[in-house]
């Protein structure tokens, strides 16, 4: 892959400048989770208005794709159902960073994914299609 | 990348019933082609290991040579090549047997597996009042791990008998279960010594409704006949690579995912963690949970290699020809004066073995007997001296075949054995 | 038999300062001929993993393909063919180490040898109100078997500090000690994140004066120093194969005779016993009493093999070799902006690696962006969670050379950091 | 090896017709060994006088070559002092054999030794040179 396919200008804008990053206090929903693999924790925030995710924060520490993932999801996740949001896809996401992500790499992109799905529904598994 | 599966399909030569005597691979396999002492190798020791086809030594090689690096941690290209042959052999090994990768544990031999099994499961699982019940036939490697685990644990250990045809009862098995404090039952697929057959699905599923876990020790039949581990119903089934054509330094474990999920970890250390603090430690998901430390990652690519080869064969040509040596194996000894087989008469209630005494001769110089004529048997208690006891004999000579076994073999075990009783003068 | 030492004496290029460089070994490495996306591979990941050298392959293949047969049971000659093999390799990696081959076990990694000491030691020699004292720089191996054994037992889990310079502190070892709690001390030779070489000989006698046991992680220190584990002074001693030039699958641990025989057996099967009742059974002799089942046979022929290579290289001229490279890593890297190093500043005191950081990227994309180079280094917390939290780091990216690494791919490395920069805008 | 290198006449023999089996009673000295790699077991018992073996027999079952070494030996050891019985090495009896023993038999060659030995000294450790 070329360089700037992984690690384009959009990418790297969201990983030095993350938006919804931080803590929220008060808040409705919150969970924590570990990349077993690498170390990197991720946090998330939640308040709920009428079902849907009124707002939320991210914190944590990261590498480039996976803090990215997490901003940019978290632009998409903001006014979303919070059913929609506990059942978001490992396709969602990719789709959403729209770069190409190894095998070894994917678990790194999809740790905010995982992160909500526990916020929401308590299950902690990796979202589907991780492989 | 895993070598290419082998895609030949040899002819089978076709013995008088129609079944295939050989199965024609001889050429596969490397080591059949050594002399010893002047005379072809006949080896009639696949019970205790089997040679090995050569794309499982290509496939190691290759993987050793062009794709090594560590699994499961590294960013680089290398190590995800690395990653994906570890995790292909472990897709292609759990299918071979009808199972999932995720609940496909790798160890370092069968007895590694049954042992993480009785530590990790019977520590917090067992106490005084409890029973764990195994049958007289086990090998070594399904009866010591539970009088340790019962002696730590404070369970009883109590035994299924065989009888005199070498076989179990499921009338003893539903009585033992009936008195309601066995927890678990361990048991052999194929006997590595009277060659029985267990009928696993009838047993676990009674082992099942009296609330019992069930361990099924599959070495000795995995590399003879086809293997649905999900249709044998089985909490815990395990075999050992090294007799399925594969590499040493690689077992198998498949588990029920529900009671692996509930299991504390048995090894501990590097890779079996999800985060690790200086007091305690939290565990990563299966199958990774019960894998501490650098896997055996060119075994496993071994393996697949070694298991690719045997679904190319096909296991039920497989079985089928390893039946007809049984049966051909059988009368010949019964031929020899004196000699007397342990087990079912039956070849098709039997895995490719046969134990035998002959009366005047010690089993272990019909092995130094055989030895000089380049025949390959094993004597001793082959790891089952509790069984020997139940015989009543101290130890047996034993021949067992593979896929590679030629009915001429047979034949030459026989008129070695005629010749040592000459030698001492029988 | 196994395959003949490799008795090739590479000359070696000289460096600046005399010291050796280059080992001018990278032909006797298949791998590294590979390109990776175009690019030579430039593998700095030894410390993960080590490549292999062909004759450790070519030892394997040839042990499978002519001499393979199970162990220790065998009358025939192909049997004994293998034992000779098998304890012939054994005898070989013992006394590569300057231990005695009776008391040298084989298991699959460091990480079940130390699992080991922990359950069959540990179980019966701790109780609450006793301690076991580890390092704040242990691997995970050597973290997690004493959480899970402190657990069980009631035993308490203390640490070592490590300084600001990543090393331990011999005052603190004394005070600990001088509690008079500790019956264990477990402790890596040489750490495979700080470097740090610990004074291991010192420590030993400190430990074995206050009445502990000793148990040394040397996974890290036998790849790429001369260790003799009689002068170290260790109860206990364990290592890994693949870290060594050797294959996976194997692990060896040294163990103090008296010790080994007073100790209950880990896990228990086949070739361990020395007879089996229905409900109790006694033990073989070591080193077999703690090898249960089929023992990774060719993988211990691989790993003979591997020592054989690095015993003609010279085990004094690896070190310098090392030394050198790290020497220039160090000052490489040093170079580069925003780049901080762990561990002791100084070469002579640290094995051949160093893991760092760089201000502004993660070291997930350290590593991706080295690979981009055809670069190999990892990134993580290479199984030292509590190392991290002591460093106050989540991870860092580590470099690592081994005997085939040559100083234009530690510049290599240091070109990658400062493209990788860029790519960042950094 | 050819055939009657290690099966020879007077191993057969021996083997057959042992000397010196079955059981004393009363006995002073008593031991009983197993071979872990074949389950071949091997008892004795010595009646001791004036600081010699008065007498002995062996028992147990084991191969031609454990059985024909006990009852070789045994002629042997009739008169001999005890702590001399007690010191025999592993060449003595490979020597007294006379026939060529491969590493695996050796354990069965010397399996008596191995007894005598636990019964005299209480050392239940393979006879020196056993490899
Ligand atoms: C210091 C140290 N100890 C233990 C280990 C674990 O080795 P293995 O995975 O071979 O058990 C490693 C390597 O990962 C190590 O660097
Ligand atoms: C029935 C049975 N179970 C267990 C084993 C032990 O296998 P391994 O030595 O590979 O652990 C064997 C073979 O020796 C066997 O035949």
């Amino acid at each position: 892959m070329s360089e700037d396919e992984l690690y384009r200008e959009q990418i790297l804008e969201h990983y030095k400048r993350p938006h919804n990053f931080g803590e929220l206090t008060p808040h409705d929903l919150e969970a924590f989770e570990q990349n077993p693999l690498c170390g990197d924790e991720l946090g998330v925030h939640i308040q709920v208005d009428d079902g849907r995710i009124a707002d939320l924060r991210f914190h944590g520490h990261g590498c480039a794709i996976s803090q990215a993932a997490a901003s940019i999801a978290s632009d998409e996740l903001k006014g979303m159902p919070l059913d929609q949001a506990g059942s978001l896809s490992a396709d969602w996401m990719i789709d959403l960073l729209g770069i190409p992500i190894s095998p070894t790499r994917r678990k790194c992109a999809l740790l905010n994914l995982k992160v909500m799905r526990r916020a929401i529904t308590g299950d902690s598994g990796w979202p589907t299609g991780v492989g | 990348m895993p070598q290419a599966a082998s895609t030949r399909q040899p002819a089978a030569g076709l013995a008088e019933g129609g079944a295939p005597a050989s199965l024609a691979v001889r050429e596969d396999f490397p080591i059949l082609a050594r002399r010893l002492q002047g005379r072809p190798l006949i080896y009639l020791d696949s019970a205790s290991t089997s040679q090995k086809p050569a794309v499982v030594m290509q496939a190691m090689d290759e993987h050793l040579r062009a794709h090594n690096a560590n699994v499961h941690r590294g960013v680089y290209a290398l190590a995800q090549e690395a990653d994906a042959a570890y995790e292909g052999a472990r897709a292609t090994i759990a299918g071979f047997v009808g199972w999932e990768p995720e609940s496909t544990i790798f160890a370092k031999n069968v007895t590694e597996t049954i042992n993480l099994v009785a530590y990790a499961w019977g520590l917090d699982n067992l106490a005084a009042g409890d029973a764990v019940l195994i049958t007289e036939m086990e090998h070594h490697a399904n009866v010591v791990p539970w009088q340790q685990i019962c002696r730590r644990t404070g369970a009883e250990l109590r035994y299924l008998h065989v009888d005199e045809r070498g076989e179990l009862s499921s009338g003893e098995l539903a009585q033992e279960l009936a008195r309601g404090d066995v927890k678990l039952v361990a048991f052999a697929h194929v006997s590595n010594v009277l060659g029985t057959i267990n009928p696993v699905a009838e047993m676990t599923a009674t082992i099942r409704d009296a609330g019992a876990i069930s361990v099924v020790d599959g070495a000795q039949a995995v590399p003879q006949m086809p293997v649905d581990v999900r249709a044998l119903g089985a909490d815990f089934y395990a075999w050992t690579g090294h007799k399925a054509l594969g590499p040493t330094g690689i077992g198998v474990l498949h588990g029920r995912r529900e009671i692996l999920e509930s299991m504390e970890p048995f090894l501990t250390g590097g890779d079996m963690i999800a985060a690790v603090d200086f007091q305690r430690s939290t565990w990563n998901e299966l199958p990774y949970k019960f894998e501490a430390g650098t896997p055996p990652i060119a075994e496993a690519v071994g393996l697949a290699a070694a298991v690719r080869y045997l679904a190319g064969l096909g296991m039920e040509r497989v079985r089928a020809h390893e039946q007809e040596l049984t049966a051909r194996m059988l009368k010949a000894l019964a031929e020899v004066e004196g000699l007397s087989v342990v087990g079912p008469p039956e070849p098709q209630r039997r895995g490719g073995l046969a134990s035998f005494t002959i009366e005047g001769l010690h089993p272990h110089d019909i092995a130094e007997l055989a030895n000089r004529e380049g025949v390959c048997v094993r004597a001793g208690h082959h790891c089952a001296q509790p069984l020997m006891r139940r015989l009543g004999v101290g130890s047996t000579a034993r021949a067992s075949v593979g896929v590679y076994t030629e009915p001429r073999e047979i034949d030459a075990l026989a008129a070695a054995l005629r010749k040592g009783r000459e030698v001492f003068g029988l």
